[in-house]
């Protein structure tokens, strides 16, 4: 079976009616079915238009325009570093990148949250516990520390969908996920040359 | 007697049902030197004792209760799952039919059979998940095979699909996140491919399963509440509609696998 | 038990065990066991302390063969294997295993009787990567072999 | 439902081997419970393996032995209908047996 990555892909492929909502019936499956749970709360359950359009199961017809107005309004919201710094400190990067908690029903809600982006991504070679749901960032840093680079590698944590709409990644700015010296410090930890994941392995 | 043979048949099952190393084989070492031992043999003894134990107000065996192949047919019953019963008009999964028959036949109150379905920190096995693993110990080598024939059946397959791919939560996690792909894995765990017949296969056929870093035998409502944990929602419900609609959607992807369960996970 | 005086059983030895066992017929487990468990080295809280308290610093020795695995999917259950080529070491009566980084090193020890082949294998928490050591115990000297375990987090990490 | 054990033992060549599996959860006292309250230590201290009457080792532990413990052991000897018996205490006076008979 063909094996879509990114609901994209799907977009740009489809062509007749149109996916927007799930069947009448789910919310109310879901409010049945599910309970709160510390800060697991119910509303979680509802989604946002980004969530809405991007639960279409395989192969449902999409509707590109609202697709990409969704996009173009994504880009549009996101929320650069008040001052203009981009970087924080790779070390304390480095924690959020292997810290795979916050915001689950059993975690410290006074704890700051993770990135966890080892779940899904190589970073510095010598980890071996990574996963390959998203592409390996080894090396991030060679691509430079240009405005333009900056900027887009802010996005793509911020809101990933400003880039590439459905993609699996969390929006961990846009959703409040990691606070904006995480989000300064994950930058760091990606694009600083101290770093490990730009050093080459042991 | 034959229970002294299960734990090597179930290894054997075991072997042929590991994944095709998304893991790069970091793993094969450690396996290698963990052998053929499954604690959970001693998990299908419990569960066989107490669906023989009486039981409730009734003082009852859970012998009268049936599970889709006619009062206390135990062999092969597990692998129909999910399934529609007439007698509750409903489609219903394994736990929430033994929770049925605990309040039907033993006469036992539902509140408290269902207030702690799954072992937290600190316990060592609950009562469904005993039977539930002796259940599927009964299932050993079928193969996977789940009705559809109702309309109810066929509506909680296509309720399943779309709960799979639902997206909410803070990090906008739907199940499809991490297994709608194959040769995936999430840091060095493996991930099934769900929508696939061989992915899940190899999901829903290994079980209830032994979770060596836990000490215990999980079943799969379990599975399913720990998943949703992790994807930032509120908790699933045991038994709930969504629960048994992601399950009929596994098991009927999964429909014509064998089943290997328990099986021995991380 | 033909196998045991054939392989050369000190007289001391020999009354040691069938006293032992006397008692373990009588009273299973508990008090035999009083007798010999090595409790200071159980409560030692560090790699140092906890061989101190079973006697000396061992020496590397290779007729102790130690196998663990590099790298492990999961740190609550790390399989363990120690074997002794008795050629190369003979004697042994206790072999322990400790796990470095541990709250509490000192995971396991084991007393092996003449006519026991030195062949143990076990499961232990392993609290985080770090150096496993096993150590053999052979006419009141000690020797050992040490091997690294990664402990891997698995799973969403959380 | 501590207590169990499941053993087998089997001929290999002039050697027994002995396989061991234990159920018991062998708690450290360390972990805590959802409440946030200390879990008790509960942890077999003592196991024993003999060989019809005969001793053919003796382990003890400590909590870091994971949960449902394994133990193999080879000993000389053994004939094909010989009982291997284990035995175990744990600190809160709990006790396990079981037995089988060499193949």
């Amino acid at each position: 079976m063909k094996c879509l990555t990114v609901g994209i892909t799907i977009a740009l492929s489809a062509s007749m009616a149109t996916w927007t909502k799930a069947s009448d019936g789910i919310e109310a499956v879901l409010q049945n079915s599910f309970i709160a749970n510390n800060q697991a709360t119910m509303d979680r359950l509802e989604r946002d238009a980004v969530q809405t359009a991007c639960s279409a199961p395989r192969g449902t017809p999409l509707d590109n325009e609202m697709l990409a107005a969704l996009r173009e309004e994504r880009l549009n919201a996101v929320v650069l570093p008040a001052n203009g710094q981009y970087l924080g400190d790779w070390q304390r990067g480095a924690e959020v990148a292997g810290n795979g908690r916050g915001l689950q029903s059993s975690d410290d809600p006074t704890k700051p949250n993770g990135g966890n982006c080892y779940a899904c991504h190589q970073l510095a070679p010598g980890e071996v516990a990574y996963g390959t749901l998203g592409p390996s960032l080894t090396g991030y840093g060679a691509r430079g520390q240009s405005q333009a680079m900056l900027q887009y590698t802010w996005t793509k944590l911020w809101d990933t969908h400003a880039y590439n709409l459905c993609s699996h990644m969390p929006r961990f700015g846009a959703q409040g996920i990691l606070t904006e010296q995480q989000l300064k410090d994950v930058m760091a930890y990606l694009l600083d040359p101290a770093s490990p994941v730009n050093q080459a392995a042991e | 007697m034959k229970r002294h043979h299960l734990g090597f048949a179930l290894f054997a099952a075991w072997l042929c049902s590991l994944p095709l190393a998304a893991d790069d084989g970091v793993f094969d070492q450690y396996r290698d030197l963990m052998g053929d031992d499954n604690p959970a043999v001693f998990v299908i003894d419990e569960g066989e004792e107490l669906w023989f134990a009486p039981q409730g107000p009734e003082s009852a065996t859970l012998e009268a209760c049936d599970l889709g192949l006619g009062p206390g047919v135990t062999s092969g019953a597990y692998v129909r799952f999910p399934r529609y019963f007439a007698d509750t008009d409903a489609v219903m999964d394994l736990e929430s039919r033994l929770v049925h028959c605990m309040t039907t036949i033993q006469g036992r109150d539902r509140e408290t059979v269902t207030a702690k379905p799954y072992s937290l920190r600190g316990d060592f096995g609950t009562e469904i998940e005993a039977l539930v693993t002796w259940l599927a110990a009964e299932s050993e080598g079928a193969a996977i095979a789940p009705e559809q024939t109702h309309a109810a059946e066929r509506a909680m397959y296509a309720l399943g699909e779309e709960i799979f791919f639902y997206r909410a939560g803070p990090h906008d996690f739907s199940c499809a996140t991490c297994h709608e792909q194959s040769g995936m894995r999430i840091r060095l765990q493996a991930l099934p491919d769900l929508t696939s017949h061989s992915g899940a296969a190899e999901a829903w056929g290994s079980w209830p399963a032994y979770r060596m870093s836990q000490g215990l035998v999980r079943t799969m409502g379990w599975r399913l509440r720990d998943c949703f944990r992790q994807q930032r929602w509120p908790e699933l419900k045991m038994g709930s509609e969504a629960s048994i609609a992601l399950q009929t959607y596994m098991a009927v992807n999964a429909a014509g696998g064998m089943m290997t369960a328990p099986g021995l996970k991380r | 038990m033909t196998t045991i005086h054939a392989k050369g059983i000190s007289r001391r030895d020999w009354l040691r065990w069938t006293a032992l066992l006397g008692v373990a017929v009588a009273l299973p487990g508990r008090v035999w066991a009083a007798m010999t468990r090595p409790e200071e080295a159980f409560g030692a809280t560090g790699l140092d302390e906890a061989l101190a308290a079973l006697g000396a610093t061992p020496q590397v020795h290779e007729g102790i063969q130690f196998t663990t695995p590099d790298i492990a999917e999961n740190g609550a259950v790390v399989p363990i294997r120690v074997e002794v080529d008795s050629q190369a070491l003979p004697n042994v009566s206790k072999v322990s295993v400790l796990v470095e980084m541990n709250p509490n090193p000192l995971a396991a020890s084991f007393d092996i009787p003449p006519g026991t082949e030195v062949y143990i294998e076990t499961r232990v928490k392993v609290a985080q990567t770090c150096t496993l050591y096993a150590v053999a115990e052979a006419d009141g000297q000690l020797y050992m072999q040490s091997r690294e375990t990664k402990v891997t987090l698995g799973g969403c990490g959380g | 439902m501590a207590g169990r054990i499941k053993i087998r033992a089997q001929k290999k060549g002039d050697m027994t081997e002995v396989k061991a599996l234990m159920r018991h959860p062998m708690e450290t006292g360390m972990r805590k419970d959802q409440a946030g309250d200390p879990i008790p230590a509960h942890f077999i201290t003592e196991v024993s393996v003999f060989h019809g009457d005969q001793p053919v080792m003796q382990g003890h532990w400590g909590a870091a032995v994971s949960a449902n413990p394994f133990l193999g052991v080879r000993f000389a000897g053994g004939e094909s209908g010989d009982t291997v018996r284990v035995v175990w205490t744990d600190n809160q006076g709990g006790t396990g047996e079981g037995e089988t008979t060499i193949r």
